[in-house]
């Protein structure tokens, strides 16, 4: 009788057999909504790349004369969103789909058609903001967008508003992902999977959900603000009526410092996941790990201001910024120190994977090392806003971010795809990326230092920067073709790459107990986890020999529920030990039920898209189509979410 | 009790790891969210208040440029506190009828009063009417602004007065909707304690948009 | 059945709700408190002595509590579902005042003459 | 496996990085953040070679130590399963307590800089004001009366505070030599201060550095450090009104229009201080003080033409021109814009555009011509002006009628303006 309504049973429904494209158009698997993110990532990715290199060519020397003032304005911009909005971010997103249920033993996140809305909106407003490109109508106010710059005043064309909506859109997308993930995490763990047993990758997530969660509220503010001047001639940065020039800044970067964690804490928890089974090791100091992923997050909502050390705050903002940004520095260097000791007496095997995580090491600590250099605001006041620190965040989001994320898809890919990747490419594709990363983004350091500012266009003969921009274009460059070879080793090996079994890498966590690629339950039965890793307590219990084991959780969750444990929906018999999960068979087979396929999100989605999309229309004075636009947008968002909020996920029995 | 065989045969509660239901986690996940939203808003007047280049103002006397009048201070504070008092009595309202839809199926206490105190129907639709009228207070109040000329263009605390309050009336018209919806269930199949879930996140969500109104009450009409 | 009612018992369930009485109690406190806010914004020297808006804000910090607390039920709810609240409405008291902070200090000017 | 490579490799990219160091203290970065010319500089150089001691010792440390167990423990066949261990509470606690007291060691001078340098300047200090415009700056001496734009000269020991705002978006006042940057904006006031000590005269080149808009790029200025002397004389120059040549030539046309033209320049050189003052001497500037812009293709002025200016008839010629709305010079009674910067002394200007082009007669002549096509969309308000040329913005052929002008114009404008010392 206990049956809570909007969680009715599960079933085997008839709809989950759609194949081709309508599979993925109205998919509900986790897995499935990983991959879309991973391929749009991937694309976009591309996108990004190929403004980089364009900008590149433009600065190889002084007076350069490929694109115009105007381009490179729209370039610079969108490859800074395109890579924190559409590449990293997205990346991240596609592991925590992919990984999460994985790795604490759940059939699926707790809101698996929440979960397919992420995506179609990330989609939309990626290729809302990504388009005008092609019109040389692109935003070019900077990633940063700093009234009063981008108000109606100083930039009445088109440009911005794309960027004020679709990171408008992008924003939905990542608070709905992140309350999706959040719930996940703390509610759908097997049993025994307490939270200091969680796999870390999976840790660095739950921290990373916290940060989307509160610090994304405040830049949709910001946005609105800038939205309402734009559109409706609101006053919140127009300084002629005597606004304020920072209250924009500060809004940004309350977003903006959690943001970088945002990035780079998935490529911390992905390393975390690949030195100690590439070490045959446990992690070093797991709790000391955590807790200052934890401290890292709650710390970052307390330094916003040092991104500001320029515009004279005063003696006590500018010395309580400085400090609490120092202080960002210990927990950091804890993280290195554990993961280096989690190699130490170990045995080290270097694949591809385990190369890109120690070089997220070795770089991630020049990054941070420039980051205490700006956390002095004195020094920082003769580096802001120069190529240094174009150095400094490239070495922390592409020497950290990017090299995690590698990383990841070169451990993670035999499970995705049951194959690995080709390793002779993968070695290839790390040394060229290796070398090109450092090309580009080292001489950087010496050219900010040196007096180049950061965001310019063209910069004048003599002035001691030609060799240091030729060195990054070069890089750059070299970069390109580092990449085509992963895409063509990514793209290969899905079809031809070598078989990889249940587990090749001999890890430690759930993911790696059950068939590669996954089957689309999962597991078939809810393992009950009374270690830290519980695949080694049953290929290595040597290895585990120090590591504390207890029932706790299981317990819990026993006597909470009485007789009746479940998982998922099903009954105590599909709660096992711990277990290898090698037998493949579908969820009719096995009597589990799986969501329905659904479009609806897609739709509920695409209403908020032609919502968005009237607000330029009607910029341009074209009311009428605007109006109608919004009506047939509102219309559909409201349709489809109520027909979606009152179908039940599953058939009922 | 009145249940198919099937459902019975049927597992019962989802497992969850803490044994709370996870949209009661998600919504007040939902919720902390909203309070930097609000921050945010509520900061941003605060921040604004007293740098207007031009009237109205709200707590002050002001001297209109064109005709060289003066005007008096534009906040109506007796309007507001009658649509403050309606608001928080919707709050009361809520919670007994989500009280009411949890207790039912046991017994009636007898008397009117108790007939009264577990009917969900009524109490949604009280909670509803109630944020209709406040909804209505804040129609009013605005069109009297525009007509003595504040409007969100006007100065930097038309802009933030406007959007702060109208984000929560924002919010409290999705909570009526919400709650609209709620009563529709009702009145169609009548909720049972098995949907109380779903009645209490819709009030948790509602109680918030008045404990923001609190804030709002206090920081925007009654410190000057 | 009794299994699952059980399982239903779960723990956000099985505490103690306030009953009417207490719910009424809350609004007569709230109206109360509400009532003497207004009043005193029409005491003139209420409104000039210094205690004029810590008074407020206490009264109002303390509305705000008493709903988050019954209403909200948290007093009796699962001790996540504080935690999930009270963590980030710090950390927004904490901007907000930060904000504050930082931000009073700047000047409309006419425009650069 | 391949990983045995990665040590020689990060050893090379160290050996590369180190001459690139060295090379970066001597003479050929001449925007260097590594001088010792002000107290301000000395000040952020100590904390970055405070940082920079310890940031070597830490990265050698981590480096080194990663290289080291990459050698060690890699994987051999046949080797032994590892020894287990998972945390060592002493170890972890002396990585967490270490950082801290070298942050400590980092943070008490930086506190001591900030406050230094943000309680104030000095009582004595130069005032000077700065207001950024899209895209160029207007630098005023409000103690010596004058007003100029885009080159700022500085006495040698006296402090200087700069008073900073904008008179449009945020901008970012930076002398890479002298000091750190400063942010420019509407409704907050900013101020920075530094001492220059430099022994020696010197020529540096300044930046905006808050992207600006299309032209942050070529929003650029020039400072000298001069000696006092030699900035009292330009101060007094600077803030004289404008010597314009004496009453034209007998041969002039006579005639209404030449009676009255005599007759504002008699009074305005009644007015003006008889010889120019002080300029920073054009032979003296460095190679990287003189721009070295090129010229948009297809944008050119005859040499004849240019020749033929004719300061008296360029002088008639701008005071009925749509430049002197826009355009102030003292001394001229017709030109008394303000949104243009001050051309009262124009001619005693090494550089144009916000240092984007060397002020010489033909890149004066073409900045009129096509302003917006020598800096990209240099300002919706400085108009193109050359008759025949598109407009790049409008996307319209300039006529006449639209207050259009012809080479001979515009080369009658110029040898006026190059007057203007």
């Amino acid at each position: 009788m206990a049956t809570v309504a909007a969680s009715p049973t599960y079933t085997d429904s008839a709809g989950s057999h759609r194949t081709g494209i309508m599979d993925w158009l109205t998919t509900v698997d986790h897995k499935k909504i990983g991959t879309l993110y991973l391929h749009t990532a991937l694309f976009f990715f591309l996108v990004g790349g190929v403004e980089a290199v364009i900008m590149r060519a433009q600065l190889m020397g002084p007076n350069g004369t490929l694109v115009s003032a105007e381009v490179f304005n729209q370039l610079f911009t969108m490859h800074g969103t395109t890579m924190v909005f559409l590449v990293i971010m997205p990346l991240s997103a596609a592991f925590f789909n992919f990984l999460i249920p994985l790795q604490i033993g759940a059939r699926d996140v707790a809101f698996p058609r929440l979960n397919a809305f992420s995506y179609w909106v990330y989609l939309f407003g990626g290729l809302f903001i990504t388009i005008p490109i092609f019109f040389n109508a692109a935003p070019d106010g900077g990633w940063f967008a700093y009234t009063p710059l981008t108000g109606r005043e100083y930039s009445p064309g088109q440009n911005l508003n794309f960027w004020v909506l679709g990171i408008q859109i992008l924003g939905i997308s990542s608070l709905a992902a992140a309350f999706n993930f959040a719930t996940t995490i703390i509610n759908m763990r097997a049993p025994g999977m307490t939270l200091m047993r969680m796999p870390m990758f999976t840790w660095m997530s739950f921290v990373v959900q916290w940060l989307i969660i509160l610090a994304f509220p405040v830049i949709t503010i910001a946005l609105f603000f800038m939205q309402f001047d734009r559109f409706f001639g609101t006053n919140f940065y127009a300084v002629s009526a005597g606004a304020d020039p920072l209250l924009w800044q500060h809004l940004f970067w309350i977003f903006g410092h959690p943001e970088v964690y945002i990035l780079i804490l998935p490529a911390f928890g992905l390393v975390s996941e690949v030195l100690p089974t590439y070490s045959r090791k446990p992690l070093f100091g797991y709790a000391v790990v955590a807790y200052s992923g934890i401290l890292i997050g709650f710390l970052g909502f307390g330094v916003w201001a040092h991104h500001m050390f320029a515009v004279g705050m005063g003696p006590i903002a500018d010395t309580v910024f400085g400090v609490t940004t120092m202080l960002i520095a210990i927990p950091t260097g804890v993280k290195i120190f554990n993961w280096i000791f989690t190699m130490w007496g170990g045995s080290i095997r270097f694949t591809t994977a385990m190369k890109f995580a120690i070089a997220l090491i070795a770089m991630f600590t020049i990054g941070g090392i420039s980051g205490i250099t700006h956390a002095a605001p004195p020094s920082d006041m003769q580096q802001t806003d120069t190529y240094y620190i174009v150095a400094h965040f490239h070495y922390v989001l592409y020497g950290g971010a990017i090299m995690g994320i590698f990383a990841g898809l070169y451990h993670y890919f035999p499970k995705w795809y049951g194959r690995k990747m080709d390793e002779r490419l993968g070695t290839w594709h790390f040394w060229l990326n290796f070398i090109a990363f450092n090309l580009t983004f080292f001489p950087m350091h010496f050219a900010g230092m040196l007096g180049m500012p950061r965001r310019i266009y063209t910069y004048d003969a003599g002035q001691g920067w030609e060799l240091f921009n030729r060195l990054s274009s070069y890089g750059a460059f070299l970069m390109a073709p580092a990449f085509l070879i992963f895409l063509w080793n990514f793209f290969r090996s899905k079809t031809r790459g070598e078989v990889a079994g249940d587990n090749p890498w001999d890890a430690a966590t759930l993911e790696w107990s059950i068939p590669s690629p996954p089957p689309e339950y999962n597991f078939a039965q809810i393992p009950m986890v009374t270690s830290r890793y519980p695949l080694w307590d049953i290929t290595h219990p040597e290895r585990m020999a120090g590591i504390p084991h207890s029932a706790e959780g299981w317990d819990d969750a026993k006597q909470r529920t009485g007789e009746h444990v479940t998982s998922g929906g099903k009954h105590e018999a599909d709660v096992a030990p711990m277990h290898i999960e090698s037998e493949r068979r579908s969820a009719k087979e096995l009597g589990i039920p799986m969501p329905n396929p659904t479009i609806k999100p897609l739709w509920v989605a695409a209403g908020i898209l032609v919502l968005f999309s009237s607000l330029p229309v009607m910029y341009a004075g074209k009311n009428m189509i605007a109006f109608a636009m919004m009506a047939i947008g509102g219309s559909m968002f409201v349709g489809f979410l109520y027909a979606w909020l009152t179908t039940p996920m599953e058939d009922a029995h | 009790m009145a249940h198919t065989a099937a459902e019975s045969h049927a597992p019962t509660h989802h497992y969850t790891t803490t044994g709370l239901d996870n949209r009661k986690v998600a919504i007040w996940m939902f919720i902390g969210s909203e309070c930097m939203l609000f921050a945010s808003l509520i900061s941003t007047y605060l921040i604004y208040k007293g740098k207007n280049l031009v009237g109205p103002l709200p707590h002050e006397a002001w001297t209109n440029p064109q005709t060289g009048q003066v005007m008096p201070a534009i906040l109506d504070i007796p309007v507001t506190s009658v649509s403050t008092f309606v608001l928080l009595m919707s709050s009361l309202s809520m919670v007994l009828a989500l009280a009411a839809v949890e207790n039912r199926g046991k017994p009636v206490p007898p008397g009117l009063g108790g007939r009264i105190l577990s009917s969900s129907k009524l109490w949604l639709f009280m909670t509803c009417l109630m944020g209709a009228i406040f909804l209505g207070f804040q129609a009013y109040e605005f069109t009297s602004f525009v007509h003595e000329g504040l409007t969100i263009r006007r100065n930097l605390f038309g802009s933030s007065f406007f959007t702060l309050t109208g984000f929560h009336g924002a919010h409290v018209t999705a909570g009526v909707i919400w709650l609209g919806t709620l009563l529709a269930i009702d009145m169609k199949r009548g909720l049972q304690p098995k949907d109380a879930v779903w009645v209490d996140i819709a009030a948790l969500y509602w109680h918030f948009v008045d404990v923001v109104w609190i804030a709002i009450f206090t920081l925007v009409y009654l410190i000057q | 059945m009794a299994n699952d009612h059980g399982s239903h018992a779960s723990p956000d369930h099985a505490h103690e709700h306030p009953t009417w009485k207490q719910y009424k109690w809350v609004a007569l406190i709230l109206t109360v408190i509400t009532a003497f806010e207004v009043w005193a914004y029409y005491v003139p020297a209420l409104v000039a002595s210094p205690f004029f808006v810590p008074m407020l804000l206490i009264m109002s910090a303390a509305k705000f509590v008493i709903v988050v607390m019954f209403y909200m039920h948290l007093k009796y709810d699962n001790r996540l579902f504080k935690a999930l609240f009270t963590g980030p409405l710090i950390i927004a008291m904490a901007t907000l005042i930060g904000l504050l902070f930082l931000l009073a200090t700047h000047k409309a000017e006419g425009g650069i003459g | 496996m391949t990983g045995i490579f990665r040590p020689r490799q990060l050893a090379a990219i160290v050996a590369a990085a180190l001459p690139l160091l060295l090379a970066a203290c001597s003479g050929q970065y001449p925007n260097s953040t590594f001088t010792q010319l002000t107290d301000f500089n000395r000040d952020a150089n100590g904390l970055w070679n405070t940082m920079m001691f310890w940031a070597t010792i830490v990265f050698v440390f981590v480096e080194v130590l990663l290289v080291y167990v990459m050698f060690k423990f890699r994987r051999r066949p046949g080797g032994p399963e590892p020894v287990q261990t998972h945390g060592n509470t002493k170890l972890e606690l002396t990585w967490t307590v270490l950082p801290a007291v070298i942050l400590v060691f980092i943070a008490v001078p930086t506190v001591k800089s900030i406050w230094r340098f943000q309680s104030g300047a000095p009582a004595n200090a130069l005032q000077v004001d700065v207001i950024g415009h899209q895209w160029w700056w207007e630098f005023r001496y409000p103690e010596q009366n004058i007003v100029t734009a885009n080159e700022l000269y500085l006495p040698i020991g006296r402090p200087v505070n700069f008073t900073l705002r904008s008179a449009d978006v945020i901008h970012s006042f930076w002398i890479p030599q002298l000091a750190g940057k400063r942010d420019l904006m509407r409704n907050r006031t900013n101020t920075l201060w530094f001492t220059p000590d430099s022994v020696t005269p010197q020529a540096f080149n300044g930046s905006c550095n808050e992207f600006c808009g299309a032209s942050h790029a070529n929003m650029r200025f020039r400072a000298y450090t001069v000696s006092q002397a030699d900035f009292d004389s330009w101060a007094a120059g600077q803030a004289a009104n404008a010597i314009f040549p004496v009453a034209p030539p007998a041969a002039a046309p006579a005639g209404a229009t030449a009676t009255t033209v005599a007759a504002t320049t008699q009074d305005t050189v009644a007015a003006a201080a008889p010889t120019a003052g002080y300029a920073f001497p054009l032979s003296e500037l460095p190679p990287h003080v003189l721009p070295k812009t090129p010229i948009p293709a297809g944008l050119t002025i005859a040499d004849d033409v240019l020749a033929a200016g004719d300061a008296q008839r360029g002088f008639q010629q701008y005071s009925r021109s749509s430049c002197i709305g826009c355009h102030k010079i003292r001394g001229n009674p017709s030109s008394l814009g303000v949104i243009g910067p001050d051309l009262t002394h124009l001619g005693s200007r090494h550089t144009l555009a916000a240092g984007l082009f060397p002020n010489d007669a033909r890149h004066l002549a073409l900045w009129i011509k096509n302003a917006r096509k020598m800096k990209p969309l240099a300002s919706t308000s400085m108009p193109t002006l050359g008759m025949g040329e598109i407009d790049p913005i409008l996307k319209t052929t300039v006529t006449a009628g639209l207050g259009g002008l012809t080479d001979q114009q515009i080369s009658d404008i110029v040898a006026y303006l190059m007057t203007l010392k």
